[in-house]
């Protein structure tokens, strides 16, 4: 598994390269970049479906991020940082780790997953619900409630993004006919 | 309105997109339909058919892709998508329950197999997609209003 | 009249409502209003029914299997007394509020997007509310979530922006703690189901991966329940909503999210710990007084309003702390109480906002003459909030204040006491400086809200002025008690669920 | 300690994003941050779901697959879920984040903040 540490460790290099350059174009490129190391790690972990759409989805959003760093402020060069938050996000960083390094020992081992439910979907996909992709059965068949949920999701960030994008969201005093003064 | 002043890239961008663009919706479309069977499914492919006419509105310019993707279009085209997907939910009722799977499964490894699945897929592809591209339609348009000012 | 393959329809309402609202809302003036108006008067008198159907089905339990799939490997949804509690008492405020919003959002830009946007977090609340599985509660409360960072977004307007990002990325965070606790629990127990979960932890026992998961949880679900420390979010999220939507955050969406699946998960899934308890009696605590006493400093009054939510979810923390079944029936009555007075005092504030243009109680006095309704229901909610009697207020605050007497916390119940002297102090500043005394020279002109907005405040006053009535013998038991009864019962299994 | 190294890499890339989102003033950083937060976390949910020498969860026509050698695939359906969540989240932020700076000119929340008054 030395490829997947040797992704890993990647992931994290390229982490600290997104939050701590300078300039936004290139942080946003190398969040897209650690997105794609989480893509190929997914593929490692025997998550083909993930990797797919772990792929496109972070495609889609590089594209909104570099929309919103296009003809911005792209250099921040002013001190970029808050004290406070700082030191709670460090002291987070490190208590953390620690915590979640004793709380570690007590998961099964990496590699041997309990499946204590589970294995009822590859058992039943074909049977239950016809698919020979199990996770596809999972999500539009034995919890497609799920499904309709995250659909929602999107539907309401749709709708709330056209909500926030209005150009005025509160009507003048004319638009109004006379009620109140706003 | 002349080539050389139309907005959007360069003239080789708008060539090469003429062929990728529908690639990658050829490719989005595939991926849509063997979701039950092969790595992918409705949220992939939805995102990878948005991709498709972002990519196209991104080498075109927004006027004039707007002449074949609309926010009105999209808005509509995710109505759709949400209403087959919980047509489909409420059409299990009648077998039984809330998002039965009620067709016939049919035989393993057929595209047409699977029962409701593949249409689950359709449904949520439509929905994706055009949920993603409009939101892409809106964030891009208020760039434009800004750069007017 | 609710049987269980009804159960999904408490959810499925308002997301068909929110769906044919974004269809015909842009192009039919009206319809958003009727549909809105429709789906929830449709889900409350379905939580009505439940609470009367709950009452007949032996076990006081409602089960459904999504798809036929049965728990633990499909979702299952669950309908149990504490459930309907949560059902009535979202979908009141939500019909109410719902009301109310017809006359105020015609000054708002695009109504149907918010109609669409208040169904869809009707809806996800609704989800959470109802659902037996841990992931898909996740998946309703992100729902809930996103709507409700948009609703807060919906003036556009600078502070609301601002406050809109703040809310949104500490929201965000605090789904994230929410999703790695499930992770966690998921990769111990190996289900999702929460009864087969319960099963399971009470197999393998304690240990750190259950304690890891709790502190998740406490932070995810406490940053939306905006515990104290969690809880810098709310004095700016909550005062910039529309007025409707302060009421609806303030009143039921920090309880469908926070407390509900706090309480839930604390003791139907892994079961009170002592630890546990005596951590969240010290935040409730914490919470009480700096809510309070930061509210005390505010002029604008619905910033005032949002650091008295913080105080008051102290106090329905603190009864879920404490833990004895006269706590949790105390808890769970203010919960219904805050829910009433408090988004009654935030429409208030909207209506006040609606007449004469300001939130700011500097610049009131004397509105009581103008605004007579107004003012009236804003006496009754105060009155309740500082827990005078006879009003329902009082009644809660009594029963968690006997609750910690009677589990021997003296100094919470002290504490109690002492905080509840300074809800009174400034909740007098909201009646002392914007509706007693002389009106102002430039306010004369101002005129009374419109009826729907009349018809909202009415009701939820006379809500507040009888909510005491629910302790009677008899209506106690059938409505507030079973709903705290399934808390304190503690740990619920999955062969109890399924049977 | 070998056994949960990958499950610790994990933590630390949490723990980054959490870093980032409390101690960036820029907005799009902070943006970032929640992204990089929300991959570890979908990283933990496929991690936990590996089995050493697994398959993935999809059945071939050509090569038989015995259902018992796959990983996990509950937690992959769950990460499908989370990361179109975590895409319509973050478009929504950005969304945010652009008329934040329509308004204020700025990306700095800092200065946001002074601006706001």
């Amino acid at each position: 598994m030395i490829e997947l540490y040797i992704i890993l460790g990647m992931m994290i290099v390229g982490a600290v390269i997104a939050i701590e350059v300078k300039r936004l174009l290139p942080a946003v490129i190398t969040v897209g970049s650690v997105g794609m190391a989480l893509a190929l790690s997914f593929l490692l972990l025997k998550a083909p479906d993930i990797a797919l759409t772990q792929l496109v989805v972070e495609i889609m959003a590089v594209v909104i991020l570099i929309r919103a760093t296009l003809n911005k402020d792209v250099s921040s060069e002013y001190y970029d940082y808050r004290l406070l938050g700082g030191l709670i996000g460090i002291a987070f960083l490190v208590l953390a780790t620690l915590a979640a390094m004793s709380a570690f020992r007590d998961l099964p081992a990496f590699g041997n997953p309990v499946m204590g439910v589970s294995w009822f979907y590859p058992l039943n996909a074909v049977g239950g619900s016809g698919a020979t992709n199990v996770v596809t059965s999972i999500i539009l068949d034995f919890r497609a409630y799920d499904t309709l949920g995250e659909a929602t999701v999107l539907f309401t960030a749709v709708i709330g993004v056209l909500a926030v994008m209005r150009p005025r969201g509160r009507k003048t005093a004319e638009e109004e006919a006379g009620a109140g003064d706003e | 309105m002349s080539r050389e002043h139309s907005p959007g890239m360069s003239v080789i961008v708008k060539m090469v997109t003429r062929l990728t663009a529908w690639v990658i919706l050829l490719y989005g479309i595939y991926i849509v339909l063997n979701g039950h069977l092969t790595p992918g499914g409705g949220f992939a492919g939805g995102v990878i058919i948005a991709l498709a006419f972002v990519h196209s509105v991104l080498a075109f310019g927004k006027d004039e892709a707007s002449k074949i993707a609309t926010k009105a279009g999209a808005s509509m085209v995710e109505a759709l998508g949400a209403i087959l997907f919980i047509a489909i939910a409420l059409l299990g009722l009648s077998w039984g329950g809330f998002f039965v799977n009620f067709l016939p499964k049919g035989t393993p490894f057929d595209l047409v197999s699977a029962g409701t699945i593949p249409l689950s897929n359709i449904a949520i592809s439509l929905k994706v997609g055009a949920g993603l591209f409009s939101i892409f339609l809106t964030v891009t348009i208020l760039m434009k209003s800004e750069e007017k000012k | 009249m609710i049987s269980s393959s009804t159960i999904p329809l408490f959810m499925a309402i308002p997301l068909g409502g929110a769906f044919l609202c974004a269809l015909l809302g842009k192009r039919v003036k009206s319809a958003a209003d009727g549909i809105g108006i429709m789906a929830v008067v449709g889900v409350f008198m379905l939580s009505i029914f439940s609470v009367i159907t709950l009452q007949a089905t032996d076990g006081g339990r409602l089960t459904t299997a999504i798809g036929n799939w049965q728990a633990p490997y499909g979702i299952q949804l669950v309908l149990d007394s504490f459930t309907s509690f949560m059902l009535v008492t979202v979908n009141l405020i939500a019909f109410l509020v719902m009301i109310y919003s017809i006359s105020y959002m015609t000054r708002y830009t695009d109504k149907w997007k918010f109609h669409t946007l208040f169904l869809l977090m009707l809806a996800g609340m609704n989800g959470v509310v109802i659902t037996g599985d841990l992931f898909n509660l996740f998946v309703f409360l992100e729902v809930a979530s996103i709507a409700s960072y948009a609703l807060v977004a919906f003036g556009t307007g600078k502070n609301e922006l601002e406050a809109a990002f703040k809310y949104a990325v500490m929201g965000s965070m605090g789904s994230l703690l929410i999703l790695l606790g499930i992770g966690f629990l998921y990769s111990y127990t190996s289900t999702l189901n929460m009864a087969d979960m319960a099963e399971r932890l009470q197999l393998l026992g304690d240990s750190r991966i259950t304690l890891t998961a709790m502190v998740m949880f406490l932070m995810g679900f406490g940053l939306k329940a905006a515990m104290v420390p969690f809880h810098a979010w709310l004095p700016d999220a909550h005062p910039s909503a529309p007025a409707p939507i302060s009421a609806m955050l303030s009143g039921v969406l920090i309880k469908a999210l926070g407390i509900y699946a706090i309480c839930r998960l604390l003791f139907n899934v892994f079961g009170m710990a002592p630890q546990v308890s005596s951590l969240l009696m010290v935040f409730a605590a914490v919470s009480m007084a700096v809510g309070a006493v930061l509210a005390l400093k505010q002029w604008d009054m619905k910033r005032l309003l949002a650091y008295s939510s913080i105080s008051q979810v102290g106090y329905i923390l603190l009864g879920i702390g404490i833990g004895t079944p006269l706590a949790l029936l105390g808890a769970l009555f203010h919960l219904f109480n805050h829910a009433v007075f408090k988004s009654l005092l935030f429409l208030d504030s909207g209506a006040v906002e609606y007449a004469t243009g300001t939130r700011d109680l500097r610049k009131m006095g004397g509105l009581s003459s103008r605004l007579p309704i107004t003012s009236g229901s804003t006496l009754i909610a105060s009155a309740s909030v500082a827990g005078i009697p006879p009003f329902a207020g009082f009644w809660s605050k009594l029963i968690i204040i006997l609750a910690a007497v009677q589990a021997g916390y003296w100094f919470y119940a002290a504490w109690a006491v002492v905080i509840s002297v300074i809800t009174l102090a400034y909740v007098m500043k909201i009646t002392r400086y914007g509706f007693l005394g002389r009106i102002k020279k430039q306010l004369e002109v101002i005129v009374e809200v419109p009826a729907f907005m009349r018809i909202a405040l009415v009701a939820l006053a006379l809500i507040c002025l009888l909510g005491g009535l629910l302790l009677l013998p008899g209506v106690r038991e059938g409505f507030l008690g079973q709903a705290s009864d399934v808390l304190s019962r503690g740990v619920v299994t999955l062969s109890e669920v399924v049977r | 300690m070998n056994a949960y190294l990958p499950y610790v890499m994990c933590i630390v890339l949490f723990c980054l994003g959490v870093y980032a989102v409390l101690a960036k003033r820029n907005i799009i950083k902070i943006l970032i941050g929640l992204c990089i937060a929300e991959y570890a976390v979908n990283l933990f949910l496929i991690l936990v779901a590996y089995r050493v020498g697994g398959r993935s969860p999809i059945f071939s026509s050509t090569d038989v697959i015995l259902p018992d050698v796959m990983v996990d695939p509950l937690p992959q359906a769950l990460v499908l879920t989370a990361i179109v969540i975590g895409l319509a989240t973050t478009a929504f932020l950005v969304a945010i984040a652009m008329r934040l700076h329509d308004r204020f000119g700025t990306y700095d929340i800092t200065k946001i903040r002074e601006l706001r008054g």
